[in-house]
């Protein structure tokens, strides 16, 4: 049941993306092409229709959001030319941004852990990777064949690289956060 | 030999290391220099631009602030550091806002007017299939690769090189320069999910397997990447495969630099199959180029 | 309030410099054939060109049309044939027009005329040359699917149907030898000596007809055209129908020549897409999908389609009823979705869709081929040198009411060059410009038209019959099979033959002058030529036999080339022996035959327009400018009709001010009588001699003659009855009020507004789709946004069906923020009167049902068009007939869509069925034009092939008076016999089979001449 | 034996046919197998009317008695009649026709009604090879001269 519509959250993402999802007329290309969509709990056109429709915390809250890797199979090919990665880049943003709580944690998780390893380093390292984003999301356990696996093969570099220029990119992630 | 302002992107740091040696060896092989950005960073990958523009801009703009300096055209061999420096790129010289802010924010100017560009794209140019064929020493004749260049390679359409961006051909068209027996299918740009490898290892799973389930029904016997971050997602995952799906898949992925290498018989070629997940090399050797 | 008194007005002098009675035709698809045919009625000559070496377009490459499934090639090819008899249509293939210089009235234009190679007149077009051409090329008339040779025929029913060289691909010109086909052909047809020629036309008229190129698909590489061999286009699978086509009409696909189960069709494939700069739509997939989908089931019942669209754009009349028995009915699968792309299975070639679901589930699917819907561009080389205007798609661009009229005055377009178009609408457009072209050059009327002379007829009452008989060799088409000589003598054994003679070709041109003089020479009397079918060479001959002072109709043709040495080629002993049968038949039935009399009628040069709305106008209109007086009948007191109600056109134009602008023009022009407040109480007559009864409101009556009668009696608006609580909330009005409301000074302006679309359309009563109200729905949403921005517009809908150009105010709408939702078919919205606000319930079909509430100050019915509640009365009274639904049903669906079946009498506006006011505009001018070729003739020459009954044997059983089609028969009852009106028969006998007393007689086709025909075949066995 | 009950077996070299065809569909149909070159046996005779609705009863009836083996009727796919309702008249009385037939004691396989569009050239060629064949399995009419002994039985 949806009630209250408003416009504000089709301006607010084409003011950040320069898309407009009112342009769509709901072919359903972007839905049919994509990947992930059997994973998605909302399909990327409905995604598209809610925006129009201003469901903001619906979308906000969604497991799409995350779901979805970008791939751009979508944005390559709307017949409207709306790129519709971009619009869910645009919803994660504000995710983070209003701290709405997401369908599945997990993946916000790892993003965080990922730009924090560079924020630390400027590079990224994989087992500080792994580390960081296995504490924090309290997936202990998957995975550890595969590190051994990798480790048995000389493949995970225990000593992070890092970047002389650390300042620099830490003054990026302040900058930008703001 | 015409040089290039190389980054290799974090993955050729650590688990991607031997393709990040092929592709320099196979490079300089073919009278083409990389010459690293000095203290390059991470690009920021899909992270960057998930969750924050102007961090998925800036990040890129870096690195692409050092290149200007060095006054060389970007060689990339990464899929994602490729598709997330020229798309930063692109918006830096067409935003003025976005540039300056960026400008402020890394005390350099970002806007890079060089060219940034794949290895593949790079060979093509400079080298040309031709040439390539002459090299050839060693030809791939008993192989029989799908090429596969992931979602980030030809994405979005538009803002990367001129091969086709729904059924690109340049891969193709070099390993049969190799000569190998290239096969045809649908799933050259299909994403492997590699940013949810850690993160939502079941959908990945599934999308790999789809993957090699196309190749082997296409009759190919490996899959060729232009692109570190599948390849590992590509080896990873497939073996995870087998609780789920009947048919286990064992299928050899290569960087395509090391099967320039292997074809053009450089000695580094035989020390980087062992490092791969699933072994190569019982393939290769079947085929006699080992 | 009466009438304004019929004037009779002599046609206008021609001024001074009188306009050349002549025009050219850009084109030769449907579009231009309709345009010449009735220019050349209307008393002009014509020049037809075309840039390829046919005329005939993409509709001589369909094997179907929808909505009626009828083989297109049957109903198209006697088109061709009657241009190419025309003696004053020139074709002129292969040409491209390089300038149009001059003005209306007074063109030159200049024409890059190609070489063909081959000699048109001397080609007959057996294709000996084709068999020995070692170049094998695509066949474009297949859609490049099937092979042919580089010098052919372009296809059997080609016109002309010569055959010509492809010079870029031909041996001899890229290599400098070859030349096969020159040693073959034994009517030395072929000329490699032939140049490119300029040529100059003086025209009065220019009419461009250059149809449309289908879209290449390559530029949507997600579909694989030309990597997957089982994607093809739609004209390629238009082909595989073809019972004509590459595989002779078996569904199977191009990778393994397997049989097609599963099928899919993919719509929108160059069409309402902005990536690809294609935003318009194409008008006529989603109704060709359909129809192939019904096609592929009737020829292969396993098939089974499968189609993948956005919005199904089945506008038309019947439309959205063939659509939806092909749904329910006939298994055709809709899937609302585009497929994003397509993946190729590589050892089977089989194709993977991906699509949702019903429930919004993902599919991934296998089909065996699938098909792109592909859409129609703008045809190439529409060149600067025409001196007319292209719109922003490249289309030829064209006046805002009056489609037809280019930006250039003088010179016309028609058909999908203007806007993607059906065939029917191609049509009517072509008439409604041949109309205007009559407008501007009427003056040069019958100036330029050449008229054979001929000598008088011979009497031939009394005589013996004299057979005169002609084996034609053609070539060694029959010469080669059949022993010509072996014939020859037999036919001079035959009873009543006086002369038998072989001629190398009968048809060519000096052939003719021999005929003539042989049938002086020898006294004939009846001729009969044994060559090739008569469909085709049967005019010319007839002709020949005119000029040779003998009626027409003492013809008899016997048909041994189709029919005889071609098809029993391997036994020529055999073929000999049928084409003696054959010959004797033709005699033994030429001995009975009699001298027909072509019927004459004199023409009133007036005609009747019953209805006033802008249909009747302009029909009246179109005629008083070409010289035509015009009695107007409305039955109210005022002229306008619907459009009284409508303040923006669909193009955005003021109505109000056309309107008034266009009743100004009636109201001024002197050859117009209007009769306002009449009602017509009876029509007799017929064709060219019509009498008609009108009354006034006080009971005055008028009679009115005439010689043809346009029907433009329109239709009306749905009433909802309180559907949405339409009459008991005043906050729920219809489009026109809300029109209304849009103009009105200080109207409160409306927070939200709701739209609700098919209001009394696309249901069980009323199973059609209005068309309109659409585009009215999305251009109103637009005023509402410009008047008040700040207001939220939502349109509930099924489907947008905004086709052709009005898809780009849809994307305009949509752009200005106006909200689009889709319902289920079967859930309706629901309103709900909240007291301060209404609240609309509606399940958007895009979420899996999930209702959305909405609020509205404003809720607007897009109500639907009904049929005029005065057919049921008007249809008995023109004798012509109404479809299901109400409204008056044409002559034929695709090639007659402005005649009735009934001579003399034509429709137009909606009447017909739903549509724009300059849909209507064209048809009106169309149906002007036909009633046109009626009132130009001082008399009209009917067809000698009619029935005749004999008052002494008919018994009056008044059986043939129920079974005439054309209600050509009547009963006199003071005589008790049946009487044939000859201006209404068509001559197709049906009567004359019925017939017990056997009184009816088909006269070219008489019971007797049957008979002996029978006699004859069984007497030559016999022998 | 086969002589006995009056049929045989190989196609018949004797065989008579008579086809009727409607000049807008069936005529063009058996026009377009010409230009298309196929090839069908030679012992069918035509007889263009402009529409089937024209062919009388009697018409066929005739054919039979002047010896003809076979009759075809063939006219334009019923919807397509190029004078809106001929056909459909034709297919009506066609029943009644075969009914006919079979009092004469012909056998009602020896008339056939088909519908021919003008596109459909190999159609047509398929139709008389068929009908040919049929004919020759049921070998000449009874009706025919010298045969009547057979017919009346
Ligand atoms: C696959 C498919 C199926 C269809 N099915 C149906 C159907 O079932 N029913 C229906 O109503 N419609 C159907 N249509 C639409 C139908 O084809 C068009 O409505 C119709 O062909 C338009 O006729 P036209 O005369 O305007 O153009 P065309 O048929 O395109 O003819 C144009 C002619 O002009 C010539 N020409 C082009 N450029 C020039 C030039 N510069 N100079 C001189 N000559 C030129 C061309 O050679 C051609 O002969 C279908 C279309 C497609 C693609
Ligand atoms: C609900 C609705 C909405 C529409 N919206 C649009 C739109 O937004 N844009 C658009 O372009 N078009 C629209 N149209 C279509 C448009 O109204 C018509 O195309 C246009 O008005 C032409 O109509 P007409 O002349 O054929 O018929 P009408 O306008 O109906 O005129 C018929 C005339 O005949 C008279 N008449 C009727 N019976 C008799 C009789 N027995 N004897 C004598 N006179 C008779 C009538 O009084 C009337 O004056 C709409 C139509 C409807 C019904
Ligand atoms: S592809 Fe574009 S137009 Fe189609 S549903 Fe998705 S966003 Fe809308
Ligand atoms: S970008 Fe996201 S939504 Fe679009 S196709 Fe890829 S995964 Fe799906
Ligand atoms: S051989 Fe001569 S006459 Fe016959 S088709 Fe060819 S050119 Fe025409
Ligand atoms: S000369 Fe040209 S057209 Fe003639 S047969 Fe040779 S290749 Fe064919
Ligand atoms: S919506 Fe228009 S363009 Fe699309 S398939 Fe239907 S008719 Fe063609
Ligand atoms: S009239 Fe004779 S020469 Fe002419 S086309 Fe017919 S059969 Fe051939
Ligand atoms: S609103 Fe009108 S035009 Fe649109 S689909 Fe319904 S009936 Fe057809
Ligand atoms: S021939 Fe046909 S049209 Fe003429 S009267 Fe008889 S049934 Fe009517």
């Amino acid at each position: 049941m949806i009630h209250t519509l408003t416009p504000d959250l089709e301006r607010e993402v084409e003011r950040r993306s320069g898309q407009k999802a009112r342009n769509c007329f709901q072919c359903g290309k972007c839905s049919t092409g994509c990947l992930f969509n059997f994973a998605m709990d909302i399909l990327p056109h409905q995604v598209i229709k809610l925006v129009q429709y201003g469901q903001k915390e619906r979308l906000l809250s969604s497991g799409t959001i995350w779901i979805c890797a970008s791939c751009e199979t979508c944005t390559v090919r709307c017949p409207n030319e709306i790129e519709v990665a971009r619009v869910i880049d645009t919803l994660r943003q504000m995710a983070l941004e209003e701290g709405a709580v997401p369908a599945d944690r997990k993946i916000p998780i790892f993003h965080k852990c990922f730009l924090g390893n560079i924020a630390a380093t400027g590079r990224i390292s994989e087992p500080v990777l792994m580390g960081s984003y296995k504490t924090l999301s309290g997936d202990l356990f998957s995975d550890i064949g595969l590190a051994v696996n990798m480790l048995a093969k000389g493949k995970i570099k225990l000593i992070p690289q890092m970047v002389k220029g650390r300042r620099e990119v830490r003054r990026i992630f302040k900058e930008a956060a703001r | 030999m015409r040089e290039f302002a190389y980054f290799p992107g974090c993955s050729q740091g650590s688990s991607a290391h031997e393709y990040g040696e092929s592709a320099v060896a196979a490079a300089e092989a073919l009278g083409i220099g990389l010459r690293e950005i000095p203290d390059w960073s991470c690009c920021g990958a899909s992270s960057g631009h998930m969750t924050n523009h102007l961090l998925s801009v800036a990040l890129p703009a870096r690195n692409l602030a050092i290149a200007s300096e060095m006054g060389l055209d970007v060689a990339v061999v990464c899929a994602a550091c490729y598709n997330r420096l020229r798309g930063a790129q692109r918006e830096l010289l067409e935003d003025e806002g976005l540039a300056s802010k960026v400008e402020g924010m890394l005390g350099k100017d970002p806007r890079f007017r060089g060219e940034v560009l794949h290895l593949l794209d790079i060979i093509f140019r400079e080298v040309g299939l031709e040439e390539l064929k002459e090299r050839v020493s060693r030809p791939l004749k008993e192989l029989k690769p799908v090429s596969y260049y992931g979602c980030l390679m030809a994405r979005p359409r538009g803002l990367m090189t001129e091969d086709d961006y729904e059924n690109p051909q340049r891969m193709d068209r070099l390993l049969e320069a190799l000569g190998a027996e290239v096969r045809g299918w649908s799933y050259k740009t299909d994403c492997c999910g590699g940013s949810l490898s850690l993160t939502r290892t079941d959908i990945v799973v599934k999308l790999v397997n789809r993957l090699f389930e196309a190749a082997e029904e296409a009759g190919a016997d490996c899959i060729v990447t232009a692109c570190p971050m599948c390849l590992a997602n590509l080896e990873m995952r497939q073996a995870e495969g087998t609780l789920s799906y009947k048919a286990p898949h064992q299928l050899p992925v290569f960087f395509f630099t090391e099967l320039i290498a292997l074809a053009l018989g450089l000695d580094g070629a035989r020390k980087w199959f062992p490092k791969h997940l699933i072994d190569p090399q019982p393939l290769l050797r079947g085929a006699g180029l080992l | 309030m009466s009438a304004k008194k019929a004037r009779k007005k002599e046609q206008p002098a021609p001024d001074s410099g009188s306009p050349i009675g002549a025009a050219l035709v850009v084109g030769g698809g449907v579009g231009g054939i309709q345009a010449s045919l009735d220019l050349v009625s209307l008393g002009y000559r014509v020049y037809l060109t075309d840039s390829g070496p046919s005329i005939g377009g993409v509709m001589g490459m369909l094997d179907k049309t929808f909505p009626t499934n009828e083989c297109s090639m049957c109903i198209l090819s006697p088109k061709m044939v009657e241009v190419a008899s025309n003696d004053n249509i020139e074709v002129i293939t292969l040409a491209d027009v390089e300038e149009i210089a001059g003005e209306a009235g007074d063109f030159t234009v200049t024409l890059r005329v190609r070489p063909r190679y081959v000699d048109v007149e001397k080609c007959t077009g057996c294709g000996d040359c084709t068999a020995k051409c070692p170049v094998k090329v695509p066949n474009p008339y297949d859609a490049g699917l099937g092979i042919t040779r580089n010098i052919r025929v372009p296809f059997p029913q080609a016109v002309p149907g010569a055959a010509f060289i492809d010079p870029a691909t031909c041996r001899y010109f890229t290599k400098g030898k070859c030349g096969n086909c020159v040693k073959v052909c034994q009517a030395k047809a072929i000329d490699f000596e032939q140049k490119e020629e300029m040529r100059q036309l003086k025209v009065g008229a220019v009419i461009l007809a250059q149809g449309f190129t289908p879209f290449d698909p390559r530029l949507k590489p997600e579909y694989g055209y030309g990597v997957f061999p089982n994607v093809i286009t739609s004209l390629e699978f238009e082909r595989i129908l073809g019972a004509n086509g590459p595989t002779s009409g078996h569904v199977i696909r191009p990778s393994d020549g397997k049989e097609v189960r599963k099928l899919a069709f993919v719509q929108c494939v160059g069409s309402r897409d902005c990536l690809v700069n294609r935003g318009y739509c194409s008008s006529v997939c989603c109704m060709y999908a359909t129809k192939q989908s019904l096609i592929a089931k009737e020829h292969l019942a396993t098939v089974e389609p499968t189609i993948f669209y956005i919005d199904i754009r089945a506008y038309g009349k019947d439309f959205e009823r063939y659509y939806q028995n092909a749904a329910a009915r006939h298994g055709v699968r809709y899937v609302r979705g585009l497929v994003s792309g397509i993946r190729e299975r590589q050892r089977t070639k089989d194709l993977l869709l991906r699509y949702l679901d019903d429930s919004g589930c993902m599919q991934e699917e296998e089909f065996d081929m699938v098909v792109l819907s592909i859409g129609l561009e703008p045809p190439r080389g529409l060149t600067s040198g025409l001196g007319v205007g292209l719109n922003e798609h490249g289309f030829l661009q064209s006046d805002k009411f009056q489609i037809f009229q280019s930006t250039r005055e003088g010179v016309m377009v028609c058909g999908a060059a203007q806007e993607p178009r059906d065939i029917p609408d191609t049509v009517t457009l072509a008439s409604a410009a041949a109309a205007r072209a009559s407008q501007i050059i009427h003056a040069g009327r019958n100036t330029l038209l050449t008229r054979t002379e001929y000598p008088p007829e011979r009497d031939v009452k009394g005589e013996e019959p004299r057979v005169g008989v002609i084996i034609c060799r053609c070539g060694s088409n029959i010469g080669g099979f059949v022993d010509v000589p072996k014939v020859v003598e037999y036919a001079r054994t035959l009873p009543g033959v006086a002369w038998a003679e072989e001629r190398i070709y009968a048809c060519s041109q000096d052939a003719q002058e021999w005929i003539r003089q042989k049938v002086r020479e020898h006294g004939l009397n009846r001729l009969v030529v044994a060559s090739c079918t008569p469909r085709t060479h049967q005019p010319l001959f007839q002709e020949t036999l005119r000029t040779a002072g003998l009626n027409k109709y003492l013809y008899e043709m016997a048909n041994i080339r189709e029919h005889c040495s071609w098809v029993h080629m391997q036994e020529p002993e055999k073929a000999t022996r049928k084409a003696r049968y054959l010959v004797r038949m033709a005699v033994e039935k030429a001995r009975l035959l009699e001298p027909l009399q072509e019927g004459e009628s004199e023409v009133i040069p007036r005609a009747l327009v019953l209805g006033g709305g802008v249909a009747g106008m302009n029909a009246a209109l179109s005629l008083a400018r070409s010289g035509f007086p015009v009695y107007l009948v409305e039955k109210e007191e005022e002229l306008g009709g619907l459009a009284r109600s409508i303040r923006i056109s669909q193009k955005g134009e003021d109505v109000q001010a056309y309107l008034r602008d266009l009743i100004g023009q009636v109201e001024k022009e002197e050859l117009i009588s209007v009769f306002l407040g009449h009602r017509v109480v009876d029509i007799g007559g017929y064709v060219g001699k019509f009498r008609t009864l009108v009354r006034d409101s006080e009971g005055r009556e008028s009679l009115l003659e005439h010689g043809a009668i346009i029907l433009a009696t329109g239709g009306r608006q749905h009433r909802p009855a309180e559907d949405y609580l339409y009459g008991k909330d005043e906050r729920v009005i219809t489009q026109w009020e809300l029109e209304e409301r849009l103009e009105e000074e200080g109207a409160e302006a409306p927070r939200s507004v709701v739209m609700i679309q098919c209001v009394g359309s696309r249901d069980d009563r009323r199973p059609w789709c209005s068309k309109v109200c659409c585009t009215e729905a999305v251009k109103n949403a637009l005023a509402v946004k410009e008047r008040w921005p700040q207001a939220q517009v939502y349109v509930l809908y099924r489907d947008i069906r905004t086709y052709g150009f009005r898809e780009d105010l849809y994307r305009r709408a949509r752009e200005k923020g106006v909200t689009f939702i889709r319902f289920a078919d079967d859930v309706s919205p629901t309103v709900n009167n909240l007291g301060v606000k209404l609240q609309v319930a509606v399940k958007d079909a895009a979420l899996g049902g999930e209702t959305v509430y909405l609020d509205a100050d404003l809720l607007v019915l897009s109500v639907g068009v009904e049929p005029n509640p005065d057919n049921g009365e008007l249809a008995p009274m023109l004798k012509v007939p109404l479809n299901a639904d109400g409204f008056f049903l044409e002559a034929h669906m695709k090639l007659r869509p402005v005649d009735f079946s009934t001579d003399g009498v034509f429709l137009c506006g909606l009447a017909h069925a739903p549509k724009s006011i300059e849909e209507s505009v064209a048809q009106a001018v169309a149906a002007a034009a036909r009633a046109e070729t009626v009132l130009a003739k001082d008399r009209i020459i009917t067809e000698g092939v009619v029935a005749q009954v004999d008052e002494s044997s008919c018994s009056g059983c008044r059986t043939c008076v129920a079974l005439c089609p054309f209600e050509a028969i009547t009963f006199d009852e003071t005589k008790g016999v049946a009487r044939v009106n000859t201006s209404l028969c068509k001559g197709c006998g049906t009567c004359t089979a019925a017939c017990t007393a056997g009184a009816n007689r088909i006269q070219g086709f008489r019971f007797d001449q049957i008979i002996s025909q029978i006699v004859a075949a069984s007497k030559a066995w016999n022998d | 034996m086969a002589e006995a009950n009056g049929r045989r077996n190989t196609a018949d070299e004797d065989i008579r046919i008579l086809a009727f065809l409607c000049n807008w569909c069936s005529y063009a149909g058996a026009d377009l197998a010409g230009v298309s070159r196929l090839q069908y046996p030679a012992q069918v005779l035509d007889v263009r009317v402009m529409c089937t609705g024209t062919i009388s009863p009697y018409f066929v009836i005739k054919a039979f008695q002047e010896g003809m083996d076979g009759v075809i009727v063939a006219g334009c796919h019923i919807g397509d009649c190029h004078y809106l309702k001929g056909n459909y008249m034709t297919a009506k009385r066609f029943q009644f026709l075969q009914r006919a037939l079979e009092v004469f004691g012909i056998e009602k396989e020896r008339l056939r009604l088909e519908w021919v569009s003008a596109a459909e050239g190999e159609k047509f060629a398929n139709l008389i090879r068929d009908f040919t064949r049929t004919i020759s399995e049921l070998g000449p009419s009874p009706l025919r001269q010298g045969r009547k002994e057979v017919a009346v039985r």
